[in-house]
């Protein structure tokens, strides 16, 4: 497969535009379908798409399994985080309307914590995928 | 009545139809990526019943077109997909770590047919269990 | 007071203890266990003074159930129970330093630390204030006695463990707990009370069965056919059988028996619905066919344990008359049957020790070389019998007159029957000792291995504490005052 | 029409034994039941399930199936047991299903506890249109934060799983126990 | 910050479990996974201090009133819960330590802990959570950390296991899930206290009862109710000694919580007993499993096995309990979810010192440890009669109650069944003594006895089963307020 060079321009090609499609898919979330979830899984699967290209060493190069482990734990962290900060700002767990304390447009704490966990979301489904797909095509080598 | 029933219910009797495939394909076959995707089948379809639950005739997705919800746009009920939201992420990782568990059965006993491991376990189980 | 019921558990766990801390030293080891039961049986002495007095002194350790607490009430009853082990625990002692050394006995650290465990838990038996603590420190008596059980360690050891502690577990658990948590469940309650806590609080249908629960589930009256582990527990060293399976632990089972026909079921209202008539005729069964298995028997211990089996249940049927000779009979019995018994284990462990002998068959002719032995022996048999001049002929006397006032003339004749054939099994013994011939080489041959012990006789200390126990046998049927009085407060007026 | 596709393919992969095959159309299954979704009217869901099952899950089955080569086994025996139980559990949901509320009736008591305030109130109290992020992100956020962690424990376990390799499997072979 | 703890209850776990993997050394990852699960025990005790004294404690989650929102609600009844799985939580990882560093390889370590806090906040989390689907989100949580842990095992049929319960815990799972869907779909809502308003209205519906049916099997599937328990032998045989200790002591327990929460909560115990018949469904089920399950027991040769079967058979006990619908019935089922979760949880630690130091559990390998690991194998015997119902133990107080509660309802033999079955238990812990202290010791002579690491918490469980069984009086008392809480429905 490495030999087929209209695949692999052609991955190098539609790869940022998988990630740029993942991004918008995040950040549009709020008017649209879509979310972190959806996004991570979409990023994923743009990392996903170049390793079986390019090969998963070239991929691991640039975000290397612990790098996407650590993302995967990340992810987790910024949102129970997000709640542990509501929380120390005198509010209940998650309520996101402690992050912007305006009693007229209660909104704007909600918009900034939507924000934040769907970041967490993304990162840590990102993390999750990118692991997962690297210990099952990492492994290959092995099987007998 | 009975045609009124059929009429108003034939979507759910159809998704437990599903249901019920995935569900036998999960406890009858003995590959065990078998039964993982039977799994997948059986929890997709318990979706299309939530899914079903939440859904109105003549009603659209629930995106406020105009910030607040007119009288005039019947919107499907939003609840149902969050929650299955969260169930596919559910299944998913339910899938992965199944089909890592698979591999590594495949590693250690060089087949996934159920019945085989089966006889293979019995097989070691008095020399394992001596020696223990 | 109290203070003194909650010392009576705690100075023997201390000296176990302090048997464990000093285990590198055996005179020290046993010097705190001779002191340890001695301090025991003086607190016991002073709670008797203040029984005898009227105190009624009780103190609540715990509480595990709302309502049901773990308490200590100090009664006629349990303090003559406790007089008898804990003073006999002194004499025990003493004979088993003499025994476990003459016997080499091994693990006897292990063996005195739970010697003094079980004692802790038959004074818990003696002074528990309600059924539910009576059960808790009966169990754990029979927890502490399997390692004693089983001090051998070897497969005749193990395999009568488990008899023992099957059986005794399996009518616990399945009976006894059973009828106790009945009792609970229609008596709202579990403390005895004098005259019983369940008139009015049960159906006259049900009384038997409840009794019936009780009196098998407590195994260690070893009412038939709930029996066999006293037989298998005579693998345990001979002080064990002495002190634990002639005294401590049976008489816990029969005491508890007599206990809780007293003070839950209440004498009367049994004998006015004639709950234990057929009771009555299971433990005068067991009297017979004990006394009977025991003629069988060629092994002393054996013949022995049968007989204690059959003597048992003496005490088991003075309960059921529900009368108060009966009653009285039935503590009496207690105590006369406790000094007997041990003599005559004492005797047999110090034959084992010194001529090491352990079947009937092998006895002849030694009286003459261990006369105070075979004495004690005649001593120990007169007093199981029921024959003057010994204390036994007060509690068969009672007895009688208990069977007659319960209209049970067939039970008298049980009771002669028997002694005529506890008699005749028992003085084969010392008849053999004084007058038979020795045995013969051909049946000694395979004894050859103890040759090179040679026949010491037996130790001094375990003689000391033959003749402190026969002597006890005759003083007391001089001067059975103290028992008589203390059954007497438990039957009333 | 698509549950007539759906119930095709689920009985196709009841029946097909190459596991290449059965993947493939599992996929093709997740599709059809986002089309499913798509109708009526869960786009977010359809979305999803287009992304995961159709995507993700059908990657990660063809690495299994890599790994572990692509044919089931006869089944030895007619499995009568797990047929009676399915058909009990069927018949069970069916019956069940009796009582319920008619498909997409406006009236059922589903759309009015308390997604009549998701719709009514969230733009308020939130501000964005998309009722589904809402419930997700904030109404519902801590089931959302539960969600991302099942997906942490998922990497987790196949982490366990599959971290080591070779080395792992050698030791094993001593570790009878 | 004493009004959130039921956040906190959950989140702490929860947040060290990713940390784990940020720190790369294995006792890095220890002191978090103890760190975390003391604190949680800490907690969970305050909870119960302040629902004991001050009632129901409501918190809303992300400031959403419910049923808008996500609510937990604590009340006797899960603070109890909660208490139970802190507990064994609390011991487990400090055991783990030692035990792990023999049993898993040093760079799934970290993993191993990370795995084990998602466990536990998976189980704190359905146990404290008022809203019927974050159930089952956090029951995921718990069962995939689970199954990751049990296929750490050493033997391969750990592997197999763990698929097993995977598929097992799934279809439960899955059947949970169609449950509750049929349940929102009679009354549109999710939140537990508002469902419980609702559901009289719609008790005459044929989906509620299919409903109703559906969470029994997949709840009996996930505690191991016999005809259900399948999977449960192996997985507790071959997991890793700390995973067994844990799993043993909570996943059930948090299993039976969850049907009473379902069942006498939701439902009401009025629906459930007089609609459902769910006593007389149960009953001969709970005397099944009680009997049956103790005599498989004392044929098993691995002593862990042998331990899993005994633990089918008294869910048993704890769901016979359930069936006889009174107060007092409830309380044997709640004091034995925390009795059996103490005994339990000290037998399988204490073989997880035999496996550290011999390498086995097979029977056999028990020969003379009595002499050679004096203390492991004493409190094996503790945690044994405590199993049997010793009195002074934990398991008399829970026998205790549960016999009152047969007899209460006038069922004596049920009565005797139960102390045959405790006869049975007698039998099977004594086939493991009698090896260990009557056979000659026949393995390695460098044998000794078991690190004090290992030692410590399997003690403290002893200790705890002492303790308690003679200071029952506040368990049970507990124990009883929370029975009557269930019995009585919610809001009543």
């Amino acid at each position: 497969m490495r030999e087929e060079i209209i695949v692999r321009v052609g991955a190098k090609v539609l790869a940022p535009f998988i990630i740029m499609f993942a991004l918008y898919v995040h950040f549009h979330g709020d008017y649209s379908p879509g979310g972190g979830f959806q996004a991570g899984v979409i990023l994923a699967a743009a990392f996903a798409l170049l390793a079986l290209v390019y090969g998963l060493e070239e991929v691991q190069r640039v975000l290397p399994p612990w790098f996407v482990r650590g993302c995967a734990a990340l992810g987790v962290v910024i949102f129970a985080g997000v709640g542990v900060v509501t929380m120390l700002l005198g509010h209940n767990y998650l309520a996101y309307n402690a992050l912007a304390p305006d009693p007229t447009h209660p909104e704007h704490g909600q918009h900034y914590g939507i924000l934040l966990v769907e970041l967490g979301v993304l990162v840590t489904v990102f993390g999750v995928m990118a692991t997962v797909f690297y210990l099952f095509a990492g492994r290959k080598g092995q099987a007998s | 009545m009975t045609l009124d029933l059929l009429l108003t219910h034939y979507n759910y009797w159809v998704v437990i139809f599903l249901m019920m495939v995935g569900f036998y394909i999960l406890i009858s076959r003995g590959n065990l990526i078998k039964k993982i995707v039977g799994l997948n089948v059986f929890q997709t379809s318990v979706f299309m019943l939530y899914i079903s639950l939440g859904k109105i005739t003549e009603g659209t997705p629930p995106i406020l077109v105009d910030g607040y919800g007119e009288a005039d746009v019947v919107y499907s009920n939003p609840l149902p997909h969050v929650l299955i939201l969260t169930a596919i992420v559910v299944g998913i990782a339910t899938t992965s770590v199944g089909l890592a568990l698979a591999v590594r059965i495949k590693e250690a006993y060089g087949t996934l047919e159920e019945d085989e491991i089966t006889g293979i376990e019995a097989g070691i189980e008095p020399a394992g269990e001596a020696g223990g | 007071m109290t203070a003194h019921l909650i010392l009576s558990l705690l100075v023997p766990v201390a000296g176990s203890a302090l048997i464990v801390l000093l285990r590198r030293n055996e005179n020290l080891r046993e010097a705190a266990s001779l002191v340890t039961a001695g301090v025991l049986f003086a607190i016991v002495l002073r709670i008797y003074g203040a029984v005898s007095d009227g105190a009624r002194p009780e103190v609540i350790l715990a509480e595990p159930f709302p309502g049901i607490p773990i308490a200590l009430e100090a009664e006629p009853l349990g303090v003559l129970f406790a007089l008898i082990a804990s003073f006999l625990w002194i004499v025990t002692t003493a004979y088993s330093i003499g025994y476990m050394r003459g016997h080499h006995e091994k693990n006897q650290t292990r063996f005195y630390f739970f010697f003094a465990f079980a004692i802790a838990s038959v004074m818990g038996v003696a002074f528990a204030g309600n059924l539910f603590t009576l059960f808790v420190f009966y169990e754990v008596l029979s927890l502490t006695t399997f390692p004693l059980v089983t001090h051998a360690g070897t497969e005749a050891a193990r395999r009568a463990g488990r008899v023992y502690l099957g059986i005794l577990f399996s009518t616990s658990i399945v009976f006894q707990l059973l009828g106790i948590i009945w009792v609970y469940a229609a008596a709202g309650t579990l403390d005895f009370a004098v005259g019983g806590i369940l008139r009015g609080n049960v159906a006259a249908g049900t009384v038997p069965v409840l009794l019936a629960l009780f009196v098998f589930g407590i195994g260690k009256a070893a009412v038939m056919p709930f029996h066999r582990w006293l037989p298998a527990a005579m693998v345990a060293p001979t002080p064990v059988s002495a002190l634990l399976h002639a005294v401590a632990v049976v008489k816990a089972g029969v005491f508890a028996v007599l206990k809780v026909t007293v003070y839950v079921f209440g004498i009367d209202f049994v004998a006015e619905l004639g709950a234990s008539n057929w009771l009555m005729w299971i433990a005068a069964a067991t009297i017979i066919l004990g006394s009977l298995v025991a003629f069988t028997k060629d092994n002393l211990k054996a013949r022995l344990a049968y007989s204690t089996v059959s003597q048992l249940s003496y005490v088991v049927l003075g309960a059921m008359l529900a009368n108060s000779l009966g009653v009285i009979g039935s503590g009496m019995h207690i105590a006369m049957h406790a000094f007997g018994k041990i003599t005559l284990f004492f005797c047999a462990g110090a034959i084992m020790v010194g001529a090491h002998k352990s079947e009937v068959s092998q006895l002849g002719g030694l009286g003459r070389r261990m006369p105070v032995v075979f004495a004690a022996f005649l001593i120990g048999t007169l007093s199981i019998v029921g024959l003057p001049p010994t204390g036994g002929a007060w509690s068969k006397w009672f007895l009688g007159l208990g069977s007659l006032e319960a209209g049970q003339v067939g039970l008298v004749a049980v009771l002669m029957l028997s002694s005529l054939l506890s008699l005749a099994y028992l003085m084969e013994i010392p008849l053999k000792g004084f007058f038979g011939k020795p045995a013969g080489a051909g049946q000694g041959s395979g004894h050859d291995d103890h040759g090179e012990h040679g026949h010491h006789g037996a130790p001094k200390w375990s003689v000391a504490a033959i003749v402190v126990t026969a002597t006890a046998c005759l003083v007391l049927f001089v001067y059975p005052e103290p028992f008589y009085r203390l059954m007497t407060m438990v039957t009333g007026p | 029409m698509l549950l007539t596709l759906l119930a095709a393919t689920g009985f196709a992969l009841l029946r097909i034994r190459n596991l290449f095959a059965v993947v493939m159309l599992a996929g093709v299954y997740s599709l059809l039941s986002a089309g499913l979704f798509t109708v009526m009217d869960a786009v977010d869901v359809a979305f999803t399930e287009a992304a995961v099952g159709a995507g993700i899950s059908t990657v990660l089955f063809l690495g299994a199936l890599a790994l572990c080569g692509h044919h089931e086994s006869k089944p030895g025996h007619t499995p009568l047991l797990p047929l009676f139980v399915v058909c009990l559990t069927g018949a069970a949901l069916v019956y069940g299903t009796m009582d319920m509320p008619g498909f997409g009736e406006a009236s059922n008591p589903v759309h009015h506890h308390v997604a009549d305030h998701y719709l009514e109130e969230s733009y308020g109290e939130i501000g964005i249109p998309n009722v589904v992020t809402s419930v997700l992100a904030s109404y519902r956020g801590y089931d959302t934060m539960g969600e991302t962690t099942v997906v942490f424990a998922a990497a987790v376990g196949v982490m366990i799983l599959l971290v080591g390799g070779a080395r792992a499997r050698r030791a094993r072979g001593g570790g009878e126990g | 910050m004493a009004e959130h703890y039921p956040a906190l209850q959950v989140v702490v776990p929860l947040l060290a479990a990713p940390l784990c993997l940020f720190v790369r050394n294995g006792r890095a990852a220890w002191g978090l996974a103890v760190l975390a699960s003391w604190t949680a025990l800490g907690i969970s005790l305050m909870l119960l201090s302040r629902v004991m004294s001050s009632g129901v404690i409501s918190y809303a989650l992300g400031g959403w009133a419910p049923p808008i929102g996500i609510e937990y609600r604590v009340d006797v009844v899960n603070a109890w819960v909660l208490v139970i799985v802190s507990t064994i939580g609390a011991l487990v990882a400090p055991y783990a330590l030692t035990s792990v560093e023999r049993e898993i390889g040093a760079r799934r370590i970290p993993l191993f802990y990370a795995a084990y806090l998602l466990c536990l906040s998976g189980l704190l989390g359905i146990t404290i959570t008022g809203d019927v689907f974050n159930v089952f989100v956090f029951l995921e949580i718990s069962s995939l950390s689970a199954y990751a842990l049990i296929a750490l095992g050493q033997d391969r049929r750990a592997l197999t296991s763990a698929f097993r319960y995977l598929v097992a815990g799934s279809v439960g799972a899955t059947f949970i899930v169609i449950g509750i869907g049929l349940l929102y779909s009679m009354t549109g809502s999710l939140n537990m206290a508002d469902l419980a308003q609702l559901l009289p209205g719609v008790w005459e519906s044929r989906t509620v009862k299919v409903a109703y049916g559906f969470l029994a099997v997949g709840f009996c599937l996930k505690l191991a109710l016999f005809p259900l328990h399948l999977w449960l032998p192996n997985a507790y045989t071959y997991a890793p000694s700390p995973v067994t200790a844990f799993m043993a002591s909570t996943a059930t327990k948090v299993a039976v919580y969850m049907l009473l929460r379902f069942f006498l909560t939701v439902f009401g115990a009025a629906f459930s007993f007089d609609v459902m018949a769910l006593d007389r469904v149960l009953l001969p089920l709970a005397l099944v499993a009680v009997v049956s399950m103790s005599l498989v027991a004392i044929f098993q040769v691995n002593v862990k096995r042998l331990l899993a079967y005994s633990s089918v058979a008294q869910i048993g006990y704890m769901i016979l309990g359930l069936s006889f619908a009174t107060v007092t019935g409830l309380t044997a089922t709640l004091l034995h979810l925390f009795n059996h979760a103490l005994m339990k949880g000290a037998l399988f630690m204490a073989m997880g010192c035999v496996m550290y130091r011999v390498g086995s559990v097979h029977i056999d390998a028990m020969a003379g440890l009595g002499r050679r690991m004096p203390a492991t194998m004493a409190a094996f015997v503790a945690g044994g009669l405590s199993l049997v119902g010793v009195p002074l133990t934990v398991g008399f107080v829970s026998k205790w109650y549960l016999i009152l509660g047969a007899l209460e309802r006038g069922w004596w033999p049920v009565a005797v069944l139960v102390l045959i079955a405790s006869l049975m238990a007698l039998v099977y812990i004594w086939r493991v003594v009698e090896v260990a202290y009557f056979r000659e010791f026949t393995g390695d002579q460098q044998t000794r006895e078991a690190p004090w690491t290992l030692l410590w918490p399997t003690w403290a469980l002893v200790a705890l089963n002492l303790y308690f069984g003679i200071a029952a009086e506040r368990t049970a008392g507990i124990a009883r307020q929370a029975a009557e809480v269930l019995m009585t429905g919610i809001g009543q």
